[in-house]
């Protein structure tokens, strides 16, 4: 099953990566492939449970000392 | 980027509405509750009235730079390369906004209706629908707007009408129970919820809306029926369920559809009634991945966003599974740190820009 | 270029469908429909009663040999983990979202029905509109045993019987998960239920032949209310109290009132009450709460045996005091049942206090269960009658006179 | 412009022969002869004329394409017979002119100079009169051909309104055309399309009213079309539809000319193709589907109830089956417990699942309406009774669907039989399995997230330039009056707004009103 959903994902990147490259859209294909890259690779990770980072703990760490005082002054 | 859509302010009005209640119809009853006990109601309008001078300041801002959008803004009062960092984040704000509707979407949908399907096959379907929209162009998703919004707005009504019967005032008594503070936490949060993400529109508004005469009456207009939709179901699943069921509720609104029992008219519709939330999340979704794609493809000087949009839903749907491990670090993440992160893209970054710009002397093209 | 993303995603989301099947469904014919639950304690463990209809049976034209319904019992730590054992039991998978009944054995209802409302009120099949019962002196399981003539379905009865009792009998309430969780939640407020009990012999009620009969010998009765102390059973009321407590709480729709004559073996006067509102006050004053219960009914005359000339209005208003007299005792009566007998606050005088005088509330909370019984009450009934139905004067004046 | 740049059409070459026609006679007949195969349809009259009888003159015609008697009377005869005794030979050269001046008495005569246009006019049921010396044929009108007379249409009939239907002969409709509108305005080009079958298309358009921009995208379109035969308006359809991979009709086509007069007097263009009875009209909105001529012809406030009621219908053909078999396979609970006992009670025994048991039903449903389609009329009631009766009742009997499922079947095919156009219908029949295939996949879910993706379709769809679903979306206030509703007469004073986008206002609306009171009064009072 998953090897289908690979098989499908990287189908479809390569089919969006032809034709971008057939029209010669050379940045658009670089960003198109990143994106692509990314995203399969967290889905990929997270569907065999290898814990990707979680973005939001990154902003909740920059946060951290204002939702702190938030909270004290809250409470 | 060519950008020769066209949007109404009728359709832009009918967007911002559905983009204000998307997940707060959902949602913010059981916040507000949890925050602010009897006065939820109280807190709803407060946010509403915050949000009214939130509005004004957009629409402000939209002034001070006719015809720009929020990346050209960017670049033209922070310089290329720091605009375009800038612009970047912003990327990573709505990305992000988008994968966390999303993930409450598919979290509702397994939770109440669904509960033995995969969330990220929901997941990849809905986003199908919304690439597929974004793909079409903003201005299809308007028109569709214009097509879904009666009946999101009859089904809302229904709630409400049909609600009336059971409703108990005695339940949200007495007022300011436990003084102001909670009343304004609770409002602060839901402004983060529904109104600061309305930064997003400046992708849509300064551009492509056509009409822009005597814009501010008619804006303000629509975005007060949107608050009174958030005060109303708010107002109703407190007086109908009771403060304490609501707080505790993942989804007090779905709760109110369930008990309303018109014996022989509506009984057992809420999934029915379910549907009018989904489609507004859906609508909100598509501004939040529309706004994403477009700043990107902008910021990098792409011919047309459309070729980073399949690969752009790809990410988000990614980001969906793993932004929010549980219902429980949902909860907790957007009461510590939604509020900051709303509040530094919705409020700080354009009203920096504004600043920048007055002490600089740069001015909007006055059109392009 | 406008097409072809359509053509692709329609085929790939059609792979997808196809690759996945469907995870949430169910066939009809999989389904084991569940109308009542029955909940009770055994050995520090739930023992889960489900009665299940049997579809064909209960569709069929012609009358069958076997029961429209069918019951399934087993034992659990928790009640979803019973629920769930149940399919060892039963054919198919037993579907929740047509509960009609919940019932609670009296033992279970005495330990507390807390840990139950949970799993109730979290399960996502699980909807609102379902009643809440308590069976009176006996166990759920035995009650959900038995059949029922005239409704096939003996939770569809019970269901049905507590709503037509709700329109025109005073002391049935019915009872749904949302006003007990809300009474029970608040600290000022507890919670009644609706009492269910099997008249006759609950084993013979079982049997086919109980309804083959046209006075079926043993039957479901809806009878009083159960009061409740936070989450567990702290008596029963009886059903004047019931009664009297469906007036205080304002959820009277019809019912009927019965007066003696002046002379008692003459008979009585029925007024039908069409309308009853009641609205409760409180004040505080010098630390001391005082509640006053005011009651205004509208009724007509239903039936009279008294000889009484019912065309004369001083004669009317000496009517409406007998019946404000009585009333105020039943009220009173009740009243003084929850203070004093059962000190439970089902009336929600604390919530009352809590909404006038919240600074004075704040002291109290904590103590409530204590104070409570001590509140003064005021009853106020006011009776009026507005019609003496088709006819004006008895005719047992005119056979006397 | 990327749509078009893929199909890389040319316009068409033209491939008929420009030979110019020799002074021999005997040549230019031989080769209209080789090139023809010496089709036995073709007649050849070869006969000399004139007072000696010095001229070669030949006739030619296709027998059943023109009207024999015509040929006869005023072709043969006058060349044979009244001409005989005028001294031909002495007005050397100009005896052609002569000819066609003085003597052919056709309402319509061409000069061909080019063996092309020769067969072009022979093949089209003209009569061509060939002189020998003269490099010039003349061909005369005498196009009369068997064909079906105005009829009650087939399609879109109506209880009240004329039941005038379009012919498959070109001029017959545009007759009919202009027979309700007969202004000066009411303009009608007609161009021939396809190589072979060289078709006459006509685009019928009211000048000033129309959009200029939809007429010239019209003709562009048709000037773009390059194909061997046109045999029918479909063709001519399918090459000019906005949009290839859509369900839904872009182009509106009616075999009633008042339904086509009546677009016409929107500001809509009409496109009539010989040899079709059925008229396109460009541009194509989605509410275009459900109004029917009948609305206009009844009172406005049962034309509304009627056109709801249209939608309504729209709804259930496409949605029944699939809403089914979500609510009995996903939505359990949104069923009333006695129905959703006796539906379960119906299902005990059922072998399939939900969704292969309504698929069975439609599908056996299509093949049974396909058959009753195609089936000889007398044969076709049998098959009718074989398909609802035999077949529905004796699957219920065994078991094989439950009788709920067949009630739903029946429901979907009654309510797909109501919309007006019968293009519109098909496209609901399409969408019903896909719709059934979401349903059975994610239950109700499943239909909204269709719907969604199905109503962005329809919102990217324009026909012509006119967004699809105006005047919804965009919408568009003052058209309202004709969408879902239908205003009273009296209130349609303007045209729809996004169609004619000059002279909006068709007439000075005024409600009718009885006679004033007073005035009545006063009437009496003279009397």
């Amino acid at each position: 099953m998953e090897v289908i959903l690979l098989t499908t994902l990287l189908v479809w990147a390569g089919a969006g990566i032809r034709k971008l490259r057939k029209q010669g859209l050379w940045k658009d294909m670089i960003v198109y492939a990143c994106l692509w890259a990314t995203s399969t690779t967290i889905i990929t990770l997270h569907r065999f449970n290898i814990p990707v980072p979680n973005p939001l703990d990154g902003i909740a760490y920059v946060y951290q000392p204002l939702s702190y005082l938030w909270k004290q002054w809250f409470s | 980027m060519e950008l020769n859509e066209k949007v109404t302010l009728r359709q832009f009005n009918l967007l911002m509405i559905l983009f204000i209640i998307g997940t707060s119809i959902l949602l913010s009853p059981a916040s507000l509750a949890n925050y602010a006990g009897n006065d939820a109601w109280l807190s709803a309008i407060l946010s509403v009235g915050i949000g009214m001078i939130i509005v004004i300041f957009f629409w402000m801002i939209s002034r001070q730079f006719p015809g720009s959008n929020l990346v050209d803004v960017s670049e033209q009062v922070l310089g290329k390369w720091i605009g375009k960092a800038v612009s970047l984040m912003f990327v990573g704000f709505s990305l992000l906004s988008a994968s966390t509707v999303l993930w409450v979407i598919g979290n509702f949908l397994v939770t109440q209706i669904m509960p033995a399907t995969p969330m990220l096959f929901l997941h990849f379907l809905l986003m199908l629908a919304v690439v597929y929209g974004v793909l079409l162009g903003i201005e299809v998703i308007c028109r569709t707007v214009e097509i879904f919004f009666p009946y999101i707005v009859t089904l809302l009504m229904i709630i409400f009408f049909f609600s009336i019967p059971s409703v108990q005032i005695d339940r949200i008594r007495p007022w300011l129970d436990s003084g102001f503070k909670p009343v304004l936490e609770g409002a602060l949060f839901d402004v983060s919820v529904s109104m600061l993400p309305l930064i997003v529109l400046f992708m849509v508004y300064p551009k492509l809306v056509t009409d822009k005469n005597r814009a501010l009456p008619k804006v303000l207009t629509s975005y007060l029926i949107a608050g009174t939709f958030i005060i109303a179901i708010t107002f109703i699943t407190t007086t109908v369920l009771g403060v304490k069921i609501t707080a505790n509720q993942a989804y007090p609104t779905y709760v109110v559809a369930k008990s309303l029992n018109i014996e022989g008219l509506i009984q057992r519709a809420e999934v029915v009634i379910a549907v009018s939330w989904i489609l507004t999340i859906f609508f909100k979704l598509s501004l939040y991945f529309y706004a994403s794609v477009t700043v990107l493809a902008q910021t990098l000087n792409l011919k047309t966003y459309r070729t980073i949009t399949v690969p752009m839903g790809m990410l988000t749907i990614a980001l969906s599974v793993i932004v929010y491990p549980s219902t429980t670090y949902a909860n907790e993440w957007n009461e510590t740190t939604w509020l900051w992160f709303a509040l530094t893209f919705g409020i700080a970054y354009p009203l920096l820009l504004s600043l920048i710009a007055m002490l600089r002397g740069v001015k909007g093209r006055s059109h392009p | 270029m406008k097409q072809k993303p359509l053509l692709k995603l329609a085929t790939l989301s059609l792979c997808a469908l196809l690759l996945s099947g469907c995870w949430s469904k169910r066939e009809l014919n999989e389904l084991g429909i569940v109308t009542a639950i029955g909940i009770d304690l055994q050995d520090d463990q739930y023992k889960v009663t489900v009665q299940v209809i049997n579809p064909s049976e209960v569709s069929s034209q012609e009358m069958t040999t076997r029961t429209a319904v069918s019951t399934y019992t087993a034992v659990g730590n928790s009640i979803f983990e019973a629920i769930r054992r149940l399919v060892t039991q039963t054919p198919r998978q037993v579907y929740m979202a047509h509960v009609r009944e919940i019932i609670f054995g009296e033992e279970m209802a005495k330990k507390g029905i807390g840990k139950a409302l949970d799993f109730l009120s979290r399960d996502h099949e699980m909807r609102t509109d379902f009643h809440l019962t308590v069976a009176e002196g006996m166990e759920a399981e035995d009650l959900l045993k038995v059949l029922t003539p005239l409704e096939r379905i003996p939770a569809e009865k019970a269901y049905s019987s507590i709503k037509a009792g709700e329109k025109y009998w005073a002391p049935v309430q019915s009872v749904k998960i949302s006003d007990v969780l809300s009474a029970m939640l608040s600290e000022g407020d507890n919670p009644v239920l609706t009492g269910m009990r099997v008249v006759g012999d609950p084993e013979q009620g079982s049997n086919l032949d109980n309804v083959e009969k046209v006075n079926s010998p043993t039957r479901i009765k809806i009878s009083r209310l159960a009061v409740f102390q936070k989450d567990h059973l702290a008596g029963w009321l009886t059903e004047n109290q019931s009664k009297g407590y469906s007036y205080i709480v304002d959820k009277v729709h019809s019912s009927a009132e019965f007066v003696p004559c002046k002379d008692a073996d003459k008979g009585g006067i029925t007024l039908e009450v069409f309308d009853s509102t009641s609205s409760m006050e409180a004040v505080v004053q010098a630390g001391n709460p005082k509640v006053t219960i005011s009651i205004n009914i509208e009724a007509g005359i239903a039936e009279v045996e008294c000889p009484l000339k019912l065309s004369e209005t001083a004669v009317i208003h000496q009517v409406e005091k007998q019946f404000e007299k009585r009333m105020n005792n039943m009220v009173t009566g009740t009243v003084e049942v929850l203070q004093q007998d059962l000190k439970s606050d089902v009336l929600g005088f604390g919530e009352l206090i809590h909404r006038t005088d919240k600074t004075y509330w704040k002291t109290v909370q904590e103590d409530w269960e204590n104070i409570f019984p001590d509140v003064e009450t005021d009853v106020k009934v006011n009776v009026k009658i507005k019609r003496t139905g088709t006819i004006v004067d008895s005719y047992q004046k005119d056979m006397e006179g | 412009m990327p749509r078009y740049s893929r199909r890389k059409r040319q316009t068409p070459k033209e491939e008929t022969s420009t030979d110019k026609l020799g002074k021999s006679l005997q040549t230019n007949i031989a080769q209209f002869k080789q090139t023809l195969g010496d089709s036995t349809d073709i007649v050849i009259r070869n006969f000399k004329a004139g007072q000696t009888g010095s001229m070669d003159i030949a006739v030619l015609y296709t027998s059943g394409l023109v009207n024999e008697a015509i040929v006869h009377d005023f072709v043969l005869d006058t060349l044979m017979v009244q001409i005989r005794q005028t001294p031909l030979d002495t007005i050397e050269k100009q005896d052609y002119q002569i000819i066609k001046d003085f003597a052919m008495t056709g309402g319509n005569i061409t000069d061909i100079d080019t063996m092309g246009k020769l067969f072009d006019h022979v093949l089209s049921g003209d009569t061509v009169v060939m002189l020998d010396g003269s490099i010039q044929a003349m061909a005369i009108d005498t196009r009369d051909w068997e064909s079906r007379g105005v009829e009650e249409p087939s399609t879109q009939s109506v209880v009240r309104g004329p039941k005038e239907g379009f012919t498959e002969t070109l001029r017959t409709n545009t007759a009919l055309m202009r027979r309700r509108i007969k202004d000066e305005n009411l303009w009608i080009r007609t161009k021939p399309i396809g190589k072979k079958s060289k078709t006459d298309v006509a685009v019928v358009y009211l000048n000033g009213v129309a959009d200029e921009k939809v007429v010239k995208e019209v003709y562009h379109r048709l000037d773009k079309i390059n194909i061997d035969a046109i045999l029918d308006s479909g063709y001519v359809e399918e090459l000019i539809q906005d949009e290839t991979y859509t369900p839904f009709p872009t182009v509106y086509n009616s075999e009633r000319p008042d339904t086509i007069a009546a677009g016409i007097l929107e500001g809509k263009i009409a496109i009539i193709v010989d040899g079709s009875p059925f008229v396109l009209l460009v541009p194509a909105l989605f509410v275009n589907f459900f109004q029917a001529a009948e609305d206009y012809f009844q009172r406005a406030d049962f034309s509304t109830l009627i056109r709801m009621v249209r939608y309504l219908a729209f709804f259930l053909a496409m949605l029944t089956p699939s809403v089914y078999i979500a609510l009995t396979t996903y939505h359990q609970e949104m069923i009333p417990t006695s129905l959703l006992v006796s539906l379960s009670a119906q299902r005990e025994g059922v072998p399939f699942p939900a969704f292969v048991e309504a698929l069975l039903m439609e599908i056996t449903f299509e093949i049974l309406r396909e058959a009753g389609v195609r089936l000889p009329k007398a044969v076709g009631s049998a098959i009718s009774i074989v398909g609802a009766l035999v077949l529905g009742q004796a699957a219920v009997e065994a078991g094989i669907v439950s009788s709920a499922m067949v009630i739903v079947v029946s429901l979907t095919a009654i309510s797909s039989f109501v919309s007006p156009s019968f293009s519109f219908a098909i496209s609901i029949r399409m969408l019903r399995f896909g719709f059934m295939i979401l349903a059975a996949t994610l239950g109700l879910f499943g239909i909204l997230l269709g719907l969604i993706i199905l109503t962005l379709h329809l919102s990217s769809l324009r026909s012509f330039g006119v967004p699809y679903l105006s005047p919804m979306a965009p919408f568009i206030v003052a058209d309202q009056k004709d969408a879902i509703l239908r205003f009273p007469r009296w209130k349609l004073t303007t045209r729809p707004r996004l169609i004619s986008q000059q002279k909006i206002t068709r007439e000075n609306g005024e409600a009718p009103k009885p006679p004033k009171r007073s005035r009545r009064k006063k009437r009496k009072k003279q009397e």
